[in-house]
């Protein structure tokens, strides 16, 4: 089987020296079913040499589907795939590579406890005298880093490295792998700017090398920076392939969503106010981990946003705040009473939520129901002895999931057959049953669509509304900018600043965070 | 502070090895005799009953007497053997697990020139001067004995039924031939059934639940039990109650050992008869040791006598029993 | 040059090297060659079935068979030489050979129809001991000149088992550090999914592991065989719970990934050691050595536990 | 909706119990004969329940454990322990029945509470914790029996094992009080759906608040409790405790029942109903290996082919292999 993509491998070559200007990758009529849902419809994708191409679409459109066909994760059920002009079929992620297909998830797929190095070359090590060249496997990862602009010791363990250094790290072995196909996915939800930025100066210098890169990616703006066309999917449907250049955002976003576009237009965080409210959790000097003496206050219906760089401390901070790690000293009141949160569920009973960013393995139970997933922490706080009964339980689930118009055709379904964006929506709703007084939310938006960003968005609003505090932490300093009523600027752990109002913007954060770097 | 509480730890390790070999030390100093023995385990009443008999005469004879415990392990058994030889203790009694593979082993300690006793079971090697004399029941003659006495019970005609020990276990393989060999010889005298308990109470009562079952089904008339051990057969006696028959009156019984409850059974009328195996094998052994080390030449096999118990002298007997 | 992540090992090492100590210093005659050498004789057919077990757990899975196969390999070996008079080396290889292929099959079970380790294994178990007691419920001494030259050999020069055990420690050093086969089994424990997204042949290292269990449990009935000369269908009853044990104690991870061979030697030792102490202490009852042994195992692993979460946060430092 | 999901992953097991069964009725003659005498049913299909009886209140423990993504080795060590005790309490010290009971369960409780502590508090590995409990709980039991096997004199305590209600033996009736009390614990309560999250995910149940820690030391220490009452059981069929065979690789035929019964290795979703059927699955097999006089050497090699085939029944892989020839052809 793998001899024979290998001599595929080698036939493609060969046309690829007598071929033109064909496209490098064909997709062509291709349809995937699930149980109960049709994931891709007649689907058609080109991707020439050269190009990158942003795959578009909402959570649930069909983007990971096809991503997943194409690396030889799934099987199609009809259609075909071709790679200038030969028909391919990969079975699985090896003989897609074999092909020169390659891929980054936007969940970073690493062997946590093994080497950046070994991360990087594991299953196509360099061999001499029978056994693996550890020296050239240090080197060879330490340029292929390099060449990522990112200069580390790459004997460390994937586990104990910066989520982008993970993300990095996955790209640096796509790269490595010999691609001709490059599939980013999602690959910049967890950089930050400067890393984005990197990240980007690669791409178009592997774009000027003749690499075909499909690129997906929820920033808009990335997307019109890095993008030369366009192909837009919605309810696994090709909607349409455009230049980048030649397509309006708002018009990408109506195509997206299918709806009015002066439905999705961005609306302000409207007028300011609460800071004659008295705050009701105030913390002071906490510290801890990365955290050195963080000073805040929460006042009760008001968005705070945390803002700062990766690394910066902000889920740290709220990882404290929520009993998960231990502060090493300082002190939280509520109420002028102080307060010890030693672990989530006394910081629950408390009446603080919290929504982290890491939604694969500290958010969703994936094989429970959604049900279950929704009323788990309301459950967990009424205590074993006193359960909702099934009635009610429906009841709460059956509330949340049209509240938040959670797309599942049944609340009995495992959570893990959902989209992304569902699940997050999913996680929202098991901390919004709770009611608590203030909610802790660590990259809600991350990896989901524009649809399901904004209702989370809109939905800030309406709880702050009733009463509810918010902690906000995102990457997407727009979102901060939008929703937040303060906003705490935090660098190397520490705070730095705080904006109340109408100093918010994005230069004034922008500014904060620049100071006292230079 | 790191290394501090580590070499704390390590430090707290030392004194634990150091409490555990206090008093053997002590006990050195005297300049006793060291014998180390070998024991199977304990997986039995009768296998603690011979344990007991030879650590009490090592103590009644002023013996140090190192005691390794193997877990029915052979290769636990063999590292112990090592191990006293390491020790340089003087002599060494061993009751096997298995009969082979011991060759090796034994070879060492002939090499260092210390005696070894074999107690309960015999050894398969080419070379017997490897020990000095076995001290040991005949598993087959009691297989064989049982057979006997139940022929003669049922005059020779009847179905058997028969709870076999643990599976490739040396008496549950010795017991059945025995038996078997008396029992060809009676034409009308069948095994319709033969299945293991693993020597225990409780599968032996399950097996025998199983057996009854099926006889009623197929409606064949169990006559008799021969079970390899007496836990087994007092298993088999309370299923043979649950069923609403007589044990020892409607379906006879017959096992092995002569443990205190087969005796308590006998009285009650419930168990017929045991072939009786002697764990009490500490004076005899001892006495070997103290010849072996005198330099004397010592009989290759003792056989301990084993005899039949009925109900007519289990009353009379039971007093004496020391297991 | 100790990195980071060598920090449990070697403090597993230091804690054997004081337990040693320790024994040698209460114990007269502990501290000798007789000891040592006996400490690895007594073990190897352990340590090979250990070694194979530690790529097993490596990879994430768990085999119950290693002692069964044991007793398997042991009865087939004798029952081949003495029964058939087959050459003791075409017995020994063909032993070797069903091994591998009933490993094989497990790990088909395992990597095609997803049947969780424990259960493929646990019937692995069963059909190996079953198979070895419809061979011979009986145990046959060996009494052929191959295996007489081995004995004579191990006491002229140097135990042929201890020679075999010490040549698979090397080779597994090897394959587990430096080769494809190897890293790919730390991938597969470390992340399943991940090592498939990354293109390596999950189901076939798999399933190569449990062949290489297989063989490994095979070599140590083999090594059992000459260490008793003679086969036996009952041997190495709950041996996987020893080898279990001793990958453990070596630092090894339930759950995969993380590990070391070399940690698995140390285990074995260490093992072997406490079990040396016993006999050595000579008045504890049978009761008193399953307690003792339960509590040393529970010593140790607060030990462990303690050392690495130490070095742990050195690391975080 | 709920009641299709669970149902439909009961039906390997169910299935294969029947062919099972279907197997007996047609090749050991009688397998479904009944007789009633003095008021009590007789017959191969009794003696399965009574003798699953032991198996199936293990696993109803090790269901819970299984469930959170442990497992619990030393419940074999348990019930020796608690025979040894009760024998000890009763039969040497004289202590009143009802009494002596409750005593020894707590006593397994408290063992069981030992494992959990090992798992939860201090974070070791499910197998290697209760290892150690296994091994030294035996030891334990023989040392409080000094290695014998002591015999019971109390006829109240015998009825436990050997006695009958309704007609069926009185095991049957234990382990459906049982059952239906652990069914109402983890299912009237939320004990169940704190299990099945932990299982499922541990970090993210932490996070919604459940406190994983509790449920652990709740789950073993049940499971110490059933032990307890298996090993009561077990002593009071012989009315004896053996404190070296009582119980020995009760754990393997436990761990077997649960995952024969659709509970998977890794934890979440559990079944006690799956996890009954798995038990009687494992005695139908052992008794009608009994009950066909197989040789001793053999029944080893048929346990081992009849389970490979339940696992693969239940195998999802191996379902849709088969299902995807079927189609093919």
């Amino acid at each position: 089987m793998r001899r024979g993509a290998y001599r595929l491998a080698e036939e493609i070559k060969q046309i690829e020296r007598d071929a033109g200007d064909a496209p490098l990758l064909e997709i062509r009529g291709v349809c995937k079913s699930f149980p109960g849902v049709k994931a891709l419809e007649n689907v058609d994708f080109t991707l020439k040499r050269g190009e990158i191409h942003s795959l578009m679409g909402e959570n649930g459109a069909g983007k990971s589907t096809l991503i997943k066909i194409l690396t030889g994760a799934y099987r199609r059920d009809t259609g075909q795939i071709t790679i200038e002009g030969r028909r391919i079929d990969p079975h699985s992620p090896l003989e897609a590579q074999a092909i020169g297909i390659s891929a980054v998830f936007q969940e970073v797929n690493l062997i946590p406890d093994l080497s950046i190095a070994e991360n990087i070359y594991l299953g196509r090590e360099p061999m001499a005298f029978g056994r693996i060249d550890w020296k050239r496997v240090h080197r060879g990862a330490e340029a292929a880093m390099r060449r990522l602009d990112l200069d580390i010791d790459v004997g460390q363990s994937v586990r104990s490295c910066s989520i982008a250094v993970q993300q990095l790290t996955a790209i640096a072995r796509a790269l490595d792998v010999d691609a001709r196909v490059l599939v980013l996915d999602e690959p910049t939800s967890s950089l930050a700017a400067h890393e984005v930025e990197k990240l980007f100066a690669v791409m178009r210098k592997l774009r000027g090398e003749g690499f075909g890169i499909v690129f997906i990616s929820h920033f808009l703006d990335q997307i019109y920076e890095i993008s030369d066309r366009l192909t837009v999917l919605r309810n696994g449907k090709l909607v349409g392939v455009h230049a980048a250049s030649d397509l309006p955002r708002l018009e990408l976003i109506s195509l997206m969503l299918g709806r009015e576009i002066s439905e999705v237009e961005e609306t302000s965080a409207g007028e300011t106010r609460k800071e004659e409210i008295k705050p009701f959790l105030k913390a002071r000097g906490l510290s801890g981990g990365v955290v050195k003496k963080m000073d805040f206050e929460v006042r009760p219906g008001e968005v705070l946003g945390f803002a700062g760089l990766l690394g910066a401390g902000r889920t740290e901070t709220a990882q404290m705040l929520f009993g998960i790690d231990r502060a090493a000293s300082g002190t939280v009141e509520m109420d002028e009473e102080q307060v010890r949160t030693a672990s989530p569920r006394r910081a629950i009973e408390k009446g603080i939520g919290f929504c982290p960013e890491d939604r694969r393995n500290a958010g969703i139970i994936p094989n429970l129901s959604v049900r279950e997933n929704i009323v788990a922490a309301l459950q967990a706080r009424r205590g074993w002895l006193r359960r909702l009964s099934i009635k009610k339980q429906r009841e709460i689930s059956a509330e949340y999931i049209k509240m938040l118009s959670i797309a599942t055709t049944d609340a009995e379904k495992p959570v893990a057959h959902l989209s992304g964006g569902n699940q997050q929506k999913v996680i929202l709703a098991r901390w919004l049953a709770l009611q608590p007084r203030l909610l802790i939310l660590d990259e809600p938006t991350r990896g989901i669509d524009v649809g399901a960003k904004a209702e989370i968005e809109k939905r800030i609003k309406e709880l702050c509304g009733g009463g509810m505090s918010i902690i906000f932490i995102s990457s997407e300093l727009e979102e901060v900018v939008r929703d937040s009523h303060r906003v705490v600027v935090m660098r190397e752990g520490s705070k730095i600043g705080e904006l109340a109002g109408g100093d918010i913007s994005l230069s004034s954060i922008i500014k904060l965070i620049a100071e006292k770097e230079v | 502070m790191k290394t501090r509480k580590i070499l704390a730890v390590m430090v707290l390790l030392l004194a634990t090895a150091m409490c555990m070999s206090a008093c053997s030390k002590k006990e050195k100093a005297g300049g006793k005799l060291v014998v180390g023995f070998s024991q199977v385990g304990a997986e039995s009443s009768w296998r603690t009953a011979e344990t007991e008999s030879i650590r009490s005469e090592a103590e009644k004879r002023g013996i140090e007497l190192k005691f390794s415990d193997a877990q029915q392990k052979q290769e636990n058994q063999i590292k112990a053997i090592r191990s006293f030889i390491a020790q340089g203790v003087k002599a060494i009694v061993l009751a096997p697990v298995v009969e082979t593979g011991w060759e090796p082993v034994l070879m060492e300690a002939k090499r260092a020139k210390i005696p070894v006793i074999l107690v309960d079971r015999g050894v398969n090697v080419s070379d017997d001067t490897l020990y000095s004399t076995l001290i040991a029941s005949d598993f087959v003659a009691e297989g064989r004995m049982a057979a006997e006495w139940m022929v003669k019970k049922l005059n020779g005609k009847g179905n058997i039924v028969e709870l076999q020990g643990t599976p490739g276990a040396a008496p549950a393989i010795d017991r059945k031939k025995g038996f078997e060999e008396i029992i060809k010889k009676y034409p009308d005298m069948k095994v319709v059934k033969s299945q293991t308990g693993d020597f225990t109470r409780t599968k032996g009562k399950e097996v025998m639940q199983t057996f009854l079952s099926s006889a009623k089904a197929e409606n064949v008339k169990i006559d008799a039990v021969y079970a390899h051990n007496d836990d087994m057969a007092l298993g088999a006696i309370q299923a043979i109650e649950e069923a609403g028959l007589k044990p020892g009156t409607d379906i006879v019984i017959v096992s092995i050992d002569g443990v205190k409850d087969a005796f308590l059974a006998m009285i009650d009328g419930k168990l017929n008869a045991t072939v009786e195996c002697n764990p009490l094998l500490g004076p005899m052994a001892f006495d070997a040791v103290k010849a072996a080390l005198g330099g004397e030449t010592l009989p290759k096999k003792t056989v301990v006598k084993d005899s039949v118990f009925d109900q007519t002298n289990a009353k009379q007997t039971l007093p004496d029993r020391k297991y | 040059m100790i990195s980071k992540k060598h920090i449990p090992l070697a403090a597993t090492l230091a804690v054997f090297a004081l337990l040693y100590a320790a024994a040698s210093v209460s114990f007269e005659g502990f501290f000798s060659v007789r000891v040592f050498t006996n400490l690895l004789n007594d073990n190897a057919f352990l340590g090979l079935a250990a070694i194979g077990m530690t790529f097993v757990i490596l990879s994430g899975g768990i085999d119950l068979s290693v002692g069964a196969m044991i007793g398997f390999t042991s009865i087939f070996i004798a029952t081949m030489i003495q029964r058939y008079h087959v050459n003791p080396i075409v017995a020994i290889v063909a032993a070797l050979a069903i091994g591998s292929l009933l490993g094989a099959s497990m790990g088909c079970l395992i990597a095609w129809f997803k049947l969780p380790p424990f259960l493929a294994t646990l019937a692995g178990m069963f059909f190996a001991r079953g198979m070895g007691l419809i061979i011979s419920m009986e145990s046959i001494p060996i009494k052929s000149g191959f295996f007489k030259a081995i004995e004579t050999f191990g006491y002229n020069f140097y135990p042929v088992t201890t020679i075999v055990f010490l040549a698979v420690v090397l080779i597994a050093l090897y394959v587990a550090h430096f080769t494809k086969f190897g890293r790919g089994v730390y991938a597969v424990g470390g992340s399943e999914d991940s090592a498939m997204l990354m293109g390596l042949p999950v189901s076939r290292i798999k399933i190569m592991v449990y062949t290489l269990s297989g063989f490994c449990s095979a070599l140590a009935g083999i090594v059992y065989t000459i260490y008793t000369t003679s086969g036996n269908a009952t041997a190495g009853t709950t041996l996987e719970m020893d080898a279990i044990a001793a990958v453990v104690i070596g630092g090894t991870l339930l759950t995969g990934g993380v590990g070391y061979v070399a940690g698995t030697v140390v285990g074995i030792l260490i093992l072997g050691t406490i079990q040396t102490m016993i006999t050595f202490e000579g008045t504890l009852s049978s009761w008193w050595t399953r307690i003792a042994i339960g509590g040393l195992l529970l010593l140790f692993i607060f030990l462990q536990r303690f050392i690495q979460t130490r070095a742990q946060g050195a690391t975080r430092k | 909706m709920m009641a299709r999901i669970k149902s439909s992953k009961l039906i390997w097991p169910l299935l294969a119990l029947i062919v099972l069964l279907a197997l007996n009725g047609f090749f050991t003659p009688g397998f479904f004969h009944i007789e009633i005498k003095s008021g009590r049913f007789y017959g191969h299909i009794i003696d399965i329940m009574n003798q699953a009886a032991p198996v199936m209140l293990l696993s109803l423990g090790m269901t819970l454990v299984i469930a959170t993504g442990g497992v619990d080795l030393s419940v074999g060590a348990v019930m020796a322990i608690s025979g040894a005790v009760m024998a000890l309490l009763t039969g040497k010290s004289g202590v009143f029945m009802p009494a002596g009971l409750l005593l020894t369960l707590i006593l397994c409780v408290i063992a069981g509470t030992w494992n959990g502590l090992l798992v939860s508090a201090f974070d070791i590995q499910p197998i290697v914790a209760t290892l150690i409990l296994m091994v030294a709980g035996r030891g334990i039991a023989q040392l409080l029996t000094q290695g014998q096997i002591l015999t019971f004199h109390d006829s109240s305590f015998a009825f436990i094992g050997s006695g009958s209600f309704a007609g069926l033996p009185f095991s049957v009736t234990v382990v459906l009080v049982w059952l239906a009390v652990t069914a109402v614990l983890s299912r009237a309560t939320a004990i169940g759906m704190f299990v099945e999250s932990i299982g499922d995910n541990t970090k993210a149940s932490r996070y919604a608040g459940i406190s994983v820690n509790t449920v652990k030391l709740f789950v073993y220490a049940f499971s110490g409790l059933c032990a307890g009452m298996a090993g009561l059981l077990v002593a009071s069929g012989v009315n004896a405790a053996d404190s070296n065979n009582a119980g020995l690789y009760y754990e393997l035929d436990a761990i077997l029942a649960v995952i024969v019964g659709g509970t998977a290795m890794s934890g979440g979703r559990f079944s006690l109903i799956g996890s009954m059927i798995g038990a009687l699955i494992i005695q139908t097999l052992t008794t009608s290996i009994r009950a066909q006089n197989v040789p001793v050497e053999f029944a080893l090699v048929v346990k081992a082919i009849v389970a490979l085939a339940v696992f693969l029944l239940q195998s999802d892989a191996f379902n849709k292999m088969f299902a995807g020839r079927k189609a093919g052809v």
